[in-house]
């Protein structure tokens, strides 16, 4: 019998699975950060930390400072409006998280008959891979999105310091200015869709690569009537959408609400210890948002090209064998790069007693380990012991989608890495003539012409 | 007054998109060479270290006679010339040396010293030098940072005193009365009547 | 702090003092000059010529005799190299080495004399009959090379005249002096 | 008095004075260094070379050049540099490279000299004589042998101002070096001198030897307050911190000299027995609580209170207490203790050290003479017998001390700047400064009325002693009323005959002689200004 209980603790585990999703690529993303952009500015980037001799490339540092802001002082200054300072970086925080909660992962798990009648369940369980399957989901992550302003502004209006204000003032005025070209590009893609509930978004793009929303929804054929029209308006949506996305996370090249420069660390020059590391994490979560709701908006979402779920679902075994064989020889590829390292300069500079001598050693191991679990992964896929089971097939499309929205995430973010190494920051000026000189104007055209498009359509499919 | 002037700018770089993918293709390119060659300028500090120059200006050192006790006289010189006023010399006497001043207390606070080695080029006995190349010059105390007599003379004490070297290479350049082993110039023994 | 002004190694004269005699002697000498101080010099040579030699003992004996503080004694006698602050011999052989002696043969006036006596510059034979030194000119350049004998001129030597000259004085009957008129000329004569 | 020209500059000066003078008097200054205004002419060191233009021959000396009618020298030719260049490359031919441990370096003469006429590079190439170092030649003086130039201001200074000789010049040639008779030692008072007046770092003073170099420290003019004699000083100081005392000119008091004793009366600003709190029945207290418990028991006496002037005290401070006195305590009586201290320093001779241990010895008597209410030692000890003095206010000295007296029944308020018997049994001590702690004059044995300026801050919480007075006059309820030394030295003038006339201003650096002798006055024409030789 289907109960509630059900329902709540697949609510809950739900839940806890999109938090996990979003911080643990969080540590990933800050440790990118530093990687790459010292790799961009021609240094090693971190390398010293390491846990019994094991620096996994400069990763340990990111633990390292998680413990270092857990147990810093928290330091609380007499002159700022407690009751708004502590809930600051909390509003930060939930917000960056809540947006995610609408964001699909999946099209659906299964839970097969055998599983569920542990419970007492009757029949197979759908569960749909969305914490809240609500019809208003886009604009569910525009509200949320735009009350995110609320944790800057109270950060720098509660901290009671003149840099700080300035900050928050810029933050709120900047993030009015791009809500709007945001919103305009996110209606944009409603008309094209038609909905704007996020799970039948990622559904329609499932299949071919021209279905994603980037190329403007084309009809079943991917064919485009107008030639291109549909390539334009999804295409400048995305500019638009994900520009703006820049602005709302509040970083390069429009992180003036932080202005190293002029306002030493903007809105939360106040904060140390864990509150600062929450608006630390919160514009990374940002990040990760920002690009969980591009990709799903503009890049087919969980989807695989050319592999919608139920193509999954029917060739599970021939994907584990291809899957699993292919990564053989790219992992043992890396375990024989990781066994060369010892020969750096680095590794002959160290004392022949230094811990750190086992680190070639312990990554060519833990490749050949890799190389091998695949090894057994492709033998299983072989021989169907995938395919039999009910669950299997249901797994490896998870795993697949969930893997395919994590990578283009992953995408998305490092692109914004890589932006912020490589563009100076906006003149305050310079970033509100792009707001409402450029953008806007172009937000409002680009709704017109997607008006046109989607009756042309209408028309031509009728 | 100059005002400044507008850059004139064509239309596929007012837009942005073209000039921002140049600079990406920039940054990637160095980031991709330094993700497979490795090869950075920074030293892995301090796994690997840097060989400091000759001439670089690192921790103070105080230079000895062969007999151990410092060459410095007291005769306040690199005190008076620094810009910093970080060194502090008390002077005493010996009674059984014809050199009779030598420094009790020899202190240079390396919180205020700036390096500028006007101490160095002031001391007319070449009892203070910086060519120790250290510059790891740290402490977790304020008092930890003023360096004393006793440190500054055990600081690379082996280091040869730069006079024997130089006069070891340049025989007719030292002075009457140089001795090599004691690198200082010996009291002639005084002619004197009956 | 070191000591006192260094006093070279002296074992001195201890308590010295002099004759009625000579102080009658001290006391004509000084009647001859408008100050006392004048007579430094000449009761300088008579304490030599008493003593051998000028210890601080004798020197501050000198300075009492003539009411002066000791250190002008002192200042005085070490100004003259020929008088003595240090004991010699009883023959203190100078040789000079200065240009025209050094033209016609001092050094080897010199070797020869060291291997005569078998002692060397400065030093006092075994048996404390001769001290040997060098010194300046001794302003007899036109009869060199020579040395002085305590007050006396031993001029043109060659080395069988200094063989001579030794080994007279060694036995006790030294040679007549070569040119008498020229060694008159000494403190000798102040004292007689 | 002859007129005669320098580098064209012609002036007017005595017969006798030498060209080294003369040009000093228009401003242009002969190197020298065997010459001393004070000692007589040698003429060795050869460095006041000038060139006769008019009046004698060829270059000379300027030191033994006595002004005549139609002389003219040059002193800027190239010749005088030349002659300057190759005299000071003869001094320096064996002088060692001592500088960095010469106590001498930042004031030596060969050092100056040879910066403006040095020959910078060397020609020597024999090995430099060497000669005794470090000889300890009395218990101040240090000898360094080596340094020595043999211009024999020394030898002279030994024969001409001590008449003890023990210094000379023994060898010759350039193995002439500077020395005692061996053995001996230097005894006299005097030996500082030796110190300063020698041109190089040849004789140096043990009691400063390396405590610090002389380019760190600030000179203030003072007057030394150790004997009656009141030899003008120069205070060395640096940081509040007093590190030698040096001689000043002044040709009618002690000409370039002052005596040993004098030299390290300094000691005793940090000395063990220095007053720097104020005290309340043994307790240390607050300066204000101290004033206001000897406002109190002044005003409480209940027999006669008796005051106190102080020999060793200041013009300033003995008119504020005399003032003080007769505007607020008109039963006490005045009273003037002569005398030296118990433990005084002893020795005495006719040259400066005077016998009389009282700085203001002179001053004290101008005040009896203004007011002869004032009484003397007798009377004080008649009214300590009586029993007549409830309270005593002294001002410096040490009264009970010079009195014998212990003090008992007698409460007694001490202001001053040393422990003595007197302070021990004081019921209230008021701290005052140390002579070198303020502006002040003092009376000399010639009744020349002479200023010290304050060299340093007053130690703890003393204060000078015409202050205090204004303190407890302010306490009592009508205070002397000067806000200043010089006001009070002002009031003072304004009120005592002898005074009239004076200012700080008119006193400048030679000081003045009091008005109205009792004895006849000294001649004070020559208050020279201070130009050290």
């Amino acid at each position: 019998m289907e109960s509630h209980w059900t329902e709540v603790i697949v609510a809950l585990i739900k839940c806890v699975f999109s938090l996990a999703f979003v911080m643990q690529i969080v540590p990933v993303l800050i440790w990118a950060e530093r990687k790459f952009s010292a790799y961009i500015q021609d240094r090693p980037g971190p390398n010293r930390a390491h846990i019994m001799g094991i620096r996994a490339g400069g990763l340990v540092h990111t633990l390292v400072d998680v413990v270092k802001l857990v147990v810093k002082e928290d330091i609380i200054p007499d002159h700022v409006e407690k009751k708004f300072w502590f809930a600051a970086p909390v509003i930060a925080m939930s917000c960056a998280l809540t947006t995610f909660t609408v964001v699909p992962w999946g099209d659906r798990f299964v839970v097969p008959a055998s599983i569920t009648a542990w419970w007492g369940g009757e029949g197979p369980l759908t569960v749909p891979l969305q914490v809240a399957t609500i019809n208003s989901g886009m604009l569910f992550i525009l509200a949320i999105g735009s009350l995110s302003v609320y944790g800057v502004m109270l950060a720098g209006w509660s901290s009671n310091n003149k840099f700080s204000l300035l900050g928050g003032l810029r933050a709120s005025a900047q993030m009015v200015s791009y809500e709007l070209a945001m919103g305009l590009s996110v209606a944009t893609m409603f008309m094209l869709y038609g909905t704007t509930e996020l799970d039948k978004v990622a559904a329609q793009q499932a299949g071919p690569i021209w279905n994603w929303g980037l190329f403007g929804v084309l009809d079943a054929d991917g064919f485009d009537p107008l030639l291109f029209v549909g390539w334009i308006v999804g295409g400048l949506a995305f500019i638009m959408f994900w520009t703006s996305v820049f602005a709302e996370t509040n970083r390069m090249p429009f992180d003036l609400p932080e202005g190293e420069a002029e306002l030493v660390a903007g809105y939360h020059v106040e904060y140390s210890s864990l509150r600062f590391a929450l608006f630390f994490m919160a514009e990374y979560a940002h990040m990760i948002v920002g690009s969980a709701v591009t990709a799903t908006l503009f890049f087919g979402g969980y989807n695989i090209p050319f592999l919608p779920g139920d193509s999954i679902r029917a060739h599970a075994d021939t994907i584990v064998t291809v899957l699993g064989f292919g990564a053989v020889p790219v992992f043992i590829a890396f375990a024989v790069i990781a066994w060369n390292r010892r020969k750096r300069p680095f590794y002959q500079a160290l004392a022949p007693d230094d811990i750190r001598h086992r680190e070639p050693r312990f990554f060519a191991a833990f490749w050949s380990v890799l190389a091998i679990a695949h090894l057994g992964l492709g033998v299983a896929g072989l021989t169907g012991a995938v395919g039999s089971t009910a669950l299997g097939p249901e797994l490896l499309a998870f795993i697949l989608q969930t893997s395919s929205l994590v990578i283009k995430v992953l995408i998305g973010t490092f692109f914004m890495i890589w932006v912020r190494w490589t563009i100076p920051r906006f003149r305050y000026d310079q970033l509100m003539n792009l707001g409402w000189r450029a953008m806007l104007p172009l937000a409002l055209g680009n709704v017109f012409l997607a008006g046109i498009w989607v009756i042309f359509r209408e028309a031509v499919q009728a | 007054m100059n005002l400044p002037v507008e850059q004139k700018r064509t239309f596929l770089e007012r837009i942005y998109l073209v000039e921002i993918v140049k600079g990406l293709a920039i940054t990637l390119r160095h980031a991709l060479h330094n993700l497979f060659k490795q090869d950075f300028e920074t030293f892995e500090y301090p796994d690997v270290r840097k060989e400091m120059p000759e001439r670089y200006k690192g921790a103070h050192r105080l230079t000895t006679r062969p007999d151990g006790r410092v060459k410095c006289v007291a005769c306040m010189c690199c005190a008076q010339v620094c810009p910093a006023k970080c060194i502090t010399i008390e002077a005493g006497e010996l009674d059984d040396d014809p050199i009779e001043k030598y420094p009790v207390e020899f202190q240079i606070d390396m919180l205020r010293c700036i390096y500028c080695g006007f101490c160095v080029e002031a001391c007319p006995k070449d009892a203070i030098r910086m060519d120790t190349g250290i510059y790891e010059i740290n402490a977790f105390t304020r008092q930890d940072m003023i360096h004393d007599k006793a440190y500054m003379t055990d600081l690379m004490a082996g280091k040869k005193p730069l006079a024997e070297s130089f006069y070891r290479a340049h025989q007719d350049a030292a002075p009457p009365g140089y001795d090599l082993e004691e690198d200082r110039v010996l009291p002639v023994d005084e002619p004197r009547g009956l | 702090m070191a000591g006192a002004f260094p006093r070279p190694p002296d074992q001195g004269h201890g308590p010295v003092s002099w004759t009625d005699e000579e102080q009658a002697r001290i006391e004509e000498i000084c009647a001859r000059y408008p100050t006392r101080k004048s007579a430094t010099l000449p009761v300088l040579w008579m304490a030599q010529r008493k003593w051998g030699w000028l210890s601080y003992d004798v020197m501050k004996l000198v300075a009492e005799t003539l009411g002066q503080p000791p250190s002008e004694v002192y200042a005085v006698a070490t100004f003259y190299t020929m008088l003595k602050k240090q004991p010699t011999g009883t023959y203190l052989i100078q040789v000079c080495h200065t240009l025209s002696c050094q033209l016609v043969g001092a050094e080897e006036i010199i070797a020869h004399l060291k291997k005569k006596l078998g002692i060397e510059e400065g030093e006092t034979t075994p048996d404390g009959m001769f001290t040997l030194m060098r010194v300046e000119c001794l302003a007899s350049c036109g009869s060199g090379p020579m040395m002085q004998i305590d007050d006396d001129y031993y001029e043109q030597l060659t080395p069988d005249a200094i063989d001579a000259i030794i080994d007279g004085l060694r036995s006790g009957q030294p040679l007549p002096l070569p040119r008498p008129e020229v060694n008159k000329w000494t403190f000798r004569s102040l004292e007689s | 008095m002859p007129t005669v020209k320098i580098d064209g500059i012609e002036v007017e000066v005595p017969a006798g004075t030498n060209m080294i003078e003369a040009a000093r008097k228009v401003g242009i200054d002969i190197p020298h260094y065997c010459y001393h205004p004070h000692l007589s002419i040698a003429g060795n060191c050869r460095m006041c070379l000038v060139d006769v233009e008019a009046g004698g021959r060829g270059p000379d000396i300027a030191c033994n050049m006595m002004a005549r009618d139609g002389l003219a020298i040059r002193t800027d030719t190239p010749q005088v540099a030349t002659m300057r260049r190759a005299t000071m490359e003869f001094l320096l031919k064996n002088h060692p490279l001592d500088c960095p441990i010469c106590d001498q370096s930042g004031e030596c003469r060969l050092q100056d000299y040879y910066m403006e006429y040095g020959q910078y590079e060397s020609r020597l190439s024999d090995p430099k004589v060497t000669k005794h170092k470090r000889v300890d030649i009395g218990d101040h003086l240090v000898l360094d042998a080596e340094r020595c130039i043999a211009c024999s201001r020394c030898v002279r200074f030994g024969d001409e101002i001590t008449g003890t000789g023990e210094l000379r010049l023994f060898n010759r040639t350039d193995h002439t070096e500077i020395g005692i008779f061996p053995g001996a030692r230097i005894q006299h008072d005097y030996q500082g001198n030796l110190a300063d007046i020698c041109p190089v770092g040849a004789i140096t003073n043990k009691d400063f030897r390396f405590t610090k170099r002389v380019w760190y420290l600030k000179e203030t003019d003072a007057v030394c307050t150790e004997c009656a004699t009141g030899c003008n000083v120069r205070v060395c100081h640096q940081q509040g911190q007093v590190f030698r005392l040096l001689p000043r000119r002044n040709d009618a008091v002690n000409k370039s000299w002052m005596c040993d004793h004098g030299r390290q009366a300094f000691e005793a600003i940090t000395g063990l027995d220095r007053l720097l709190r104020a005290r309340v029945q043994g307790q240390p207290a607050d300066l204000d609580d101290a004033v206001a418990a000897a406002a109190t028991l002044l005003r409480e006496a209940g027999g006669g209170v008796a005051v106190v002037l102080g020999h060793s005290a200041s013009n300033e401070a003995n008119w504020a207490l005399l003032k003080l006195t007769r505007d607020n305590l008109p039963n006490a009586t005045v009273y003037a203790v002569a005398g030296n201290d118990p433990g005084a320093w002893d020795r005495s001779d006719d040259f400066l050290m005077d016998a009389d241990k009282n700085a203001n010895s002179a001053g004290i008597a101008a005040l009896m003479a203004h007011d002869p209410a004032i009484r003397d030692r007798s009377d004080l000890v008649q009214a300590l017998a009586d029993g007549d003095v409830d309270v005593m206010l002294v001002l410096g000295d040490d009264v009970l001390g010079r009195l014998g007296a212990d003090g008992a029944g007698v409460r007694v308020i001490h202001v001053g700047s040393f422990r003595c018997t007197t302070s021990d049994a004081a019921t209230v001590v008021l701290p005052a400064a140390h002579p070198y702690e303020q502006d002040a004059t003092w009376t000399n044995r010639d009744r020349r009325v002479q200023r010290g300026r304050r060299a340093i801050h007053p130690a703890g919480d003393s204060e000078p002693a015409w202050a205090l007075m204004e303190r407890l006059g302010a306490a009592l309820g009508k205070a002397p009323g000067a806000t200043s030394a010089a006001a009070a030295f002002k009031s003072l003038a304004s009120s005592v005959e002898s005074f009239s006339g004076m200012t700080y201003q008119s006193l400048g650096n030679g000081g003045a002689v009091l008005a109205s002798p009792p004895s006849p006055p000294t001649d004070d024409e020559d208050a020279l200004e201070t130009i050290h030789a």
